[in-house]
């Protein structure tokens, strides 16, 4: 396509320059104002992106190889820059959710001692995510998706002294690992199958049938369950909690886990080509859901409830992507981004105003009053994820049921469960946390609103979570202008009238339901947990899965104590060890003959003498 | 007649051997050592009667005068055994230990 | 590029040596600026090498039997004088506050000019004398300046390795004899030399292989590494595990492909299957292990695995890349140890729960420790993973189950290395745990790991340059 | 036939040497051994070289013989070994045995005249000591000089430590 657009370049170079101002000038000098050139970097890439979209929408979009990163015989790997509608729809978003999440985390984090790091570390991971989204082959896709691992693993574990928050750090890392393994042995059999791992090549991938195509699929739909946490892989993100809320926000709520799904949007010619995948994505995406959904209905920690809200629409993208309703995927991708990193950025008002960073169910209530900004974007927020008309959730979750609907049986029933379900949680949430405090709460006496810096990204964002909805046609004209990239991936449905009513309803139905049992006398929530201890212990431990999981790790512990003690040190290196000991004991039993004695010496000497005359005699 | 002095010979021979393999006492081997020696002269001598020149004899009086030299040596380094205060027996002089 | 120039190239550190030794009180300086100028010396010779790949036929008259003094240099032999070059001036400066007596200073410059030998010679014989006398110095750095157990550590690894090249001993003669009695001519002259057909040669084969596999090291005869590591020195240990490791993939690439290329590829299978086990081996391993610097020696047996897969795929990404991840382990293995150097000279000790919240106390510290894990967990963008993607991209076309195991060994890494610098860097510190003693880096140290983060930066996103020095000389060994 | 003086010479001999090694007693011991010696001399003469038996009952039972019986007194310097190896009554019984066969034989060559009954020709020691100092002079010589340093060995500074 046309010459590499300037913006594009500044993509890279805006962070890099930053963050190299940020490291050598400002961390020595006047650590307190490391944020000064990250937010400028912020703007600016904001702007780029938003200029790239603005080119894309007008139909010019860019693939350009910047210069050959890997080569040997006839086999290269290019590092280079492709701007096309997907990549620059969600580009807009993790630039302006990122943007105005870093510019809170620098109140939130304002008397933290690693202050400096923690907006570098932000701002790096804010890089890599970016050059994600505009990595034009496999091979960077993978640098950049490693990346990003790597970066919420140091965010994760930002307070490094909370053994939970080490624990929680370690456990994503390694989870997040386990699915790039997927991802790197498919990228190599992409390599292997057709010599190059350019995106755009992958058009025509339905023309070269080949064996190795299921196996390809499988593996980056594993790698896109782990690193957007859907059903076998999702366990590290509500232990993520444990960083920082702007972490959190940014990473877990809107950028970093839809970055599996933008990996699946990614590879949709693939996908697409293997027959039973998408079904089987579908299913996977309903699955983890409905599942997550139930368990956000149970948890007490506010930022946990929204974690598994996060890997709830997580399954309903995945669900959409299975459903073959890729635009209907990104469009809900873009929106979740504003209202889920709302709620976050609400919960980080909530837990800096009460200096703790978990605050559970039973230390709030009634903040409305104290707190009316943050109530008033809670609201819009939680109404846009329940699909209430006015907001933004309710036309990308509205496309989706229409999927859903046209598919019919079983997808149709599932659309249905994970609308109310979703809804119920999150009114759930809004009405123990802001309405009268319930007797078996204690609010704390310092909540007060947040002070301006925190407030008005979040206005902000609730402002994007209320408009971004009614973008609606221009969204899904920038995905098809632009490359072509998407294999003839179907518009997005029409509002059918009949299927936007039945989700309202449901959702209407779901939050009165869940008003009478939160705000009924003995408050439903505390009352089935005290009555039910067992119960809430198993939604606790995520229905026997975390222990699952905690089984197979010791399991690997026990089999790498098995090799490297028992069988490396104690067996093999022991055996060559004895060889060294077997030769000191032959060499003493050898010394042992020269025992010095006359007698012995001579009875040697005779039965030589007898062996030689032997012999002599024989011969 | 030769083959008579010659199975005494042999005899004696391994006998003078018992004596030295068995006895602990460092004289009582000795004096096997000197049987063996005296019952080699002896073999070379009747063998060198057989040839019926004298010079046979010339090797027999020549192994018996080594013998003997032998023996006051033998006898002379018993004795400084015993004079430097320690058993003559072979259990006690095991300085050749490897 | 004559001769001459090559013999300057390892001729230099060994009369450094010789001068360190007797430099007395002056045997530092003198051993940095003799590394330095190799390395100078080095680089230089990048520019003869563009023009002719083969040094010049060598002049130098025939010993006995065929036996010459040659030397020659491509690119794979070049960079290596690199890396030994590099590290040998890192070990110098690194060790540069302790106090040494000259013999140290001298061992080092001994062992630089016998790598450079290795790595440089082109007659078998000489090849196999440089391959012995790397042995001596290594055997007293440990020996010597080791800590604990160090005499112990000392003789398993003279002997393991002495094991090892008797084999490759026997099979070189074997093979030369071999050579004469088929074409009546003595040479030792790697680029005339054949190996025979049939079972003769699979057992010369063997015998070599066997040589080499000890210094790779292949599984079964590893155990020496861990325990030389533990009580080499931190100077040592950067030198064994960043080039004498080479030594052995060298080998396999630079002397038994070229003499058996039929046979080497019908070894293929069990090549590649004992290099996966080294990978998986050493990976469970290493998550076994309490005391840090066996945990990176067990990561090292891992990684030699991942060359080691490269090399023996024979497709231009594996070679390539297997010889650049020979650069890549030494450099991120060499500074991985120099940290654990710099632990150790202030905790004075080594295990994992000994130490406990240094984040704090030592940010630098941390900042370049946690860096050089990434790289070598295999993080894209740094060093680390560009030698294993292309190696397992090379074994994926060859045999592509050897590639799956490699691509679990790479996830494996993630698991056994964070949770160290974990326990060291952020854990909770233990009630013995001697934290307090630790100070951060000061000057020297700091600008010593500036230099090797960038160069893992650097290769991480920019290999063309080492690649494009690799390639012409490996692509006569694809298969 | 059947050389019976040679015969009845070698078993008394390998009697008296059984005796002498399993003897508890070095005295008895020493005795068997002169036993020994004599019958040695018998066969010596029997063999027809009757220089040499004389020359050997000359040097053995002569001096050897003696120095052995010195040193088994020398070696005893009281203490309990004296009492333990050998009582100083040796049985009578074993010295008569040891020398009643050499009379026997001393009778029956006197009655012979000289010559042993079935004994090989006598070699003439006039041919023995003309060989001796003829062509094997320097052997002689050789065996003259050990047998002097072998004396000397006697003389010899004995162990500074006593």
């Amino acid at each position: 396509m046309s010459s590499l657009p300037p913006a594009a370049l500044l993509l890279f170079l805006a962070p890099l320059a930053a963050l190299a101002a940020a490291f050598f000038i400002m961390r020595p000098w006047k650590p307190q104002w490391t944020h000064v050139p990250i937010l400028i970097s912020c703007g600016v890439v904001t702007a780029a992106a938003a200029y790239l979209a603005a080119m894309v929408y007008t139909g010019r979009g860019a693939d350009v190889t910047l210069y050959t990163w890997m080569f040997a015989g006839k086999w290269s790997v290019p590092f280079g820059v492709r701007i096309d509608g997907i990549g620059v729809s969600v580009l807009c978003m993790v630039a302006l959710v990122g943007a105005l999440i870093q510019l809170y985390s620098v109140g939130y984090m304002k008397g933290d001692p690693g202050f400096s790091r923690f907006i570098m570390l932000l701002h790096l991971f804010y890089l890599s995510m970016i050059g994600l989204l505009v990595s034009n082959n496999y091979v960077q896709f993978y640098l950049f998706w490693e990346l990003v691992g790597a970066c919420s693993y140091f965010l994760i574990g930002f307070w490094s002294h909370k053994e939970a928050a080490r624990k929680a750090a370690m456990q994503a890392f390694l989870t997040l690992r386990l699915a790039d393994f997927g991802l790197m042995l498919a990228v190599l059999l992409i390599i292997v199958q057709f010599r190059d791992t350019h995106f755009a090549l992958f058009h025509a991938v339905r023309f070269f049938p080949s064996m190795y195509h299921p196996l390809i699929g499988l593996l980056i739909l594993w790698a896109a369950a782990g690193k957007s946490a859907l059903f076998p892989l999702y366990f590290w993100l509500p232990d993520a909690m444990e960083g920082p809320t702007p972490v959190s926000a940014l990473m877990h709520a809107a950028t970093m886990v839809t970055a599996g799904i933008f990996l699946l949007v990614r590879s949709w010619p693939l996908i697409s080509a293997v027959p039973g995948l998408p079904g089987l994505i579908a299913v996977v995406g309903a699955v983890t859901a409905i599942f997550a959904a139930v368990l956000a209905f149970t948890q007490t920690d506010l930022k946990r409830i929204l974690a598994y809200s996060t890997v709830s629409h997580l399954g309903l993208m995945a669900f959409a992507v299975g459903l073959g309703q890729i635009t209907a995927a990104v469009f809900h991708l873009v929106t979740h981004g504003f209202f889920k990193a709302t709620l976050f950025l609400c919960a980080g008002n909530i837990a800096h105003a009460s200096g703790k960073s978990a605050v559970s169910v039973s230390e709030v209530g009634g903040l409305w009053r104290r707190m009316p900004l943050t109530f008033a974007a809670f609201a819009i927020a939680a109404f846009s994820l329940a699909g209430i008309w006015p907001c933004a959730g309710f036309f990308s979750k509205d496309a989706i049921l229409d999927a859903a609907f046209e598919r019919g049986g079983w997808a149709w029933a599932a659309g249905l469960a994970i609308a109310a379900a979703s809804a119920a949680y999150i009114f759930r949430m809004l009405f123990l946390t802001f309405f009268g405090p319930r007797p078996e709460q204690s609010p704390a006496r310092s909540l007060h609103e947040a002070p301006p810096v925190m407030a008005v990204p979040v206005a902000f964002l609730a402002l994007g979570a209320l408009a971004v909805g009614w973008a609606r046609e221009d969204l899904v004209a920038m995905l098809f202008c632009g490359r072509q990239s998407a294999v003839a991936a179907p518009s997005l449905p029409e509002l059918a009238p009949k299927v936007a009513a039945a989700g309202l309803g449901l959702a209407a139905l779901a939050a009165g339901v869940v008003f009478a049992l939160t705000m009924g006398a003995p408050s439903w929530d505390w009352h089935w947990r005290r009555r039910r201890p067992g119960l809430a212990a198993a939604f606790a431990g995520d229905l026997g899965w975390r222990r699952v999981v905690a089984g197979f790790v010791a399991r690997t512990l026990r089999v790498a104590d098995v090799v490297g003690r028992v069988w490396d040190h104690e067996t093999w290196d022991a055996a060559i060890e004895k060889t060294a000991t077997a030769c000191r004991a032959l060499s003493r039993g050898g010394s042992a003959m020269a025992s010095g004695g006359l007698s012995e010496s001579l009875w040697w000497l005779m039965i030589g003498a007898a062996a030689l005359l032997a012999w002599a005699g024989l011969r | 007649m030769s083959g008579v002095v010659w199975s005494v010979s042999a005899a004696l021979f391994l006998l003078g051997l018992a004596g030295v393999a068995l006895r602990r006492q460092l004289l009582a081997m000795f004096l096997g050592l000197e049987l063996m020696v005296l019952t080699a002269a002896l073999a070379l001598g009747c063998t060198a009667s057989l040839s019926g020149r004298g010079e046979g004899f010339v090797a027999a009086l020549l192994v018996l005068a080594v013998a003997a030299a032998e023996a006051v040596v033998g006898l002379v380094l018993i004795l400084r055994v015993r004079s430097s205060g320690r058993p003559a027996e072979t259990q006690s002089l095991r300085e050749l230990k490897g | 590029m004559t001769q001459g120039a090559l013999t300057i190239l390892w001729l230099l550190p060994a009369l450094g040596g010789l001068a360190a030794l007797a430099g007395g009180r002056f045997s530092r300086w003198i051993a940095l600026a003799v590394s330095l100028a190799a390395l100078a010396y080095g680089f230089w010779l990048l520019g003869p090498l563009r023009t002719g790949v083969v040094a010049a036929a060598p002049q130098a008259p025939a010993w006995a039997f065929g036996i010459r003094y040659a030397l020659f240099c491509d690119g794979l032999s070049l960079s290596l004088c690199w890396l030994t070059a590099f590290l040998t001036a890192a070990c110098v400066v690194a060790s540069w506050k302790k106090d040494y007596s000259a013999g140290y200073w001298a061992a080092f410059l001994f062992l630089e000019a016998a790598l450079m030998g290795v790595f440089l010679a082109r007659d078998l014989f000489l090849f196999f004398v440089f391959w012995e006398s790397v042995l001596i110095p290594m055997f007293f750095i440990i020996g010597l300046w080791g800590t604990a157990g160090r005499r112990h550590a000392a003789m398993k690894f003279f002997l393991f390795t002495f094991f090892g090249s008797i084999f490759l001993l026997i099979g070189s003669v074997a093979l030369v004899t071999l050579q004469h009695s088929a074409t009546g001519v003595w040479t030792w002259d790697m680029a005339q030399l054949k190996g025979p057909e049939g079972r003769a040669g699979l057992m010369i084969f063997a015998a070599m292989a066997l040589g080499f596999a000890v210094k790779v090291p292949i599984v079964p005869l590893h155990t020496w590494l861990p325990d030389a590591h533990t009580e080499a020195p931190a100077a040592g240990s950067v030198m064994l595990a960043g080039v004498l490791l080479k030594m052995g993939v060298y080998g396999f690439l630079r002397v038994l492909w070229p003499l058996f290329p039929r046979l080497s590829w019908q070894m293929l299978p069990l090549l590649g299957l004992l290099a996966g086990i080294n990978v998986i081996y050493g990976a469970f391993c290493a998550m076994a292990q309490k005391d840090l610097k066996r945990l990176i020696a067990y990561s090292s047996v891992a990684h030699m695995g991942f060359c080691l897969l490269g090399i023996v795929s024979r497709k231009p990404e594996g070679l390539v890349g297997g010889s650049l991840q020979l650069l890549n382990h030494g450099i991120i293995t060499g500074t991985l140890f120099l940290l654990v150097g710099f632990l150790y000279d202030r905790g004075h000790r080594r295990g994992l729960g000994d130490y406990g919240d240094l984040a704090g106390r030592a940010p630098w510290l941390t900042f370049f420790f946690g860096f050089t894990t990434l790289a070598s967990v295999g993080l894209p963008g740094l060093n680390g993973f560009v030698g294993e993607f292309m190696s397992l991209l090379g074994m994926a076309r060859t045999w592509s189950i050897m590639a799956v195991v490699g691509v679990a060994g790479v996830t494996l890494a993630a698991a056994y290395a964070l949770p160290a610098f974990q326990a060291v860097f952020w854990g909770a510190p233990g009630p013995d745990s001697v934290s307090a003693l630790v100070y951060d880096l000061d000057a020297r140290e700091k600008g010593l790991f500036w230099v090797m983060a960038a160069l893992m930066l650097a290769i991480g996103l920019y290999p063309g340059p080492l690649l494009r020095l690799l390639e012409p000389c490996l692509l006569g060994l694809a298969q | 036939m059947i050389p019976w003086f040679a015969v009845f010479a070698g078993s008394a001999a390998v009697a008296f040497a059984a005796l002498m090694i399993t003897r508890r007693s070095l005295y008895s011991a020493a005795v068997c051994f002169l036993a020994v010696i004599f019958q040695l001399a018998a066969l010596f003469y029997a063999v027809g070289a009757r220089m040499l038996a004389f020359l050997l009952l000359l040097i053995y039972a002569g001096a050897v013989a003696v120095l052995i019986v010195v040193s088994i007194n020398a070696a005893q310097e009281g203490s309990e070994e004296r009492r333990r190896w050998n009582q100083p009554a040796f049985s009578r019984g074993l010295i008569a045995a040891g020398f009643l066969p050499p009379l026997l034989e001393a009778v029956v060559l006197l009655a012979r005249g000289g010559t042993a009954p079935a004994q090989a020709a006598p070699i003439g020691d006039l041919a023995l000591g003309l060989a001796l100092f003829g062509p094997y002079a320097a052997a002689a010589e050789a065996v003259a000089l050990l047998m002097l340093f072998a004396a000397l060995a006697v003389v010899g500074k004995p162990e500074a430590s006593r």
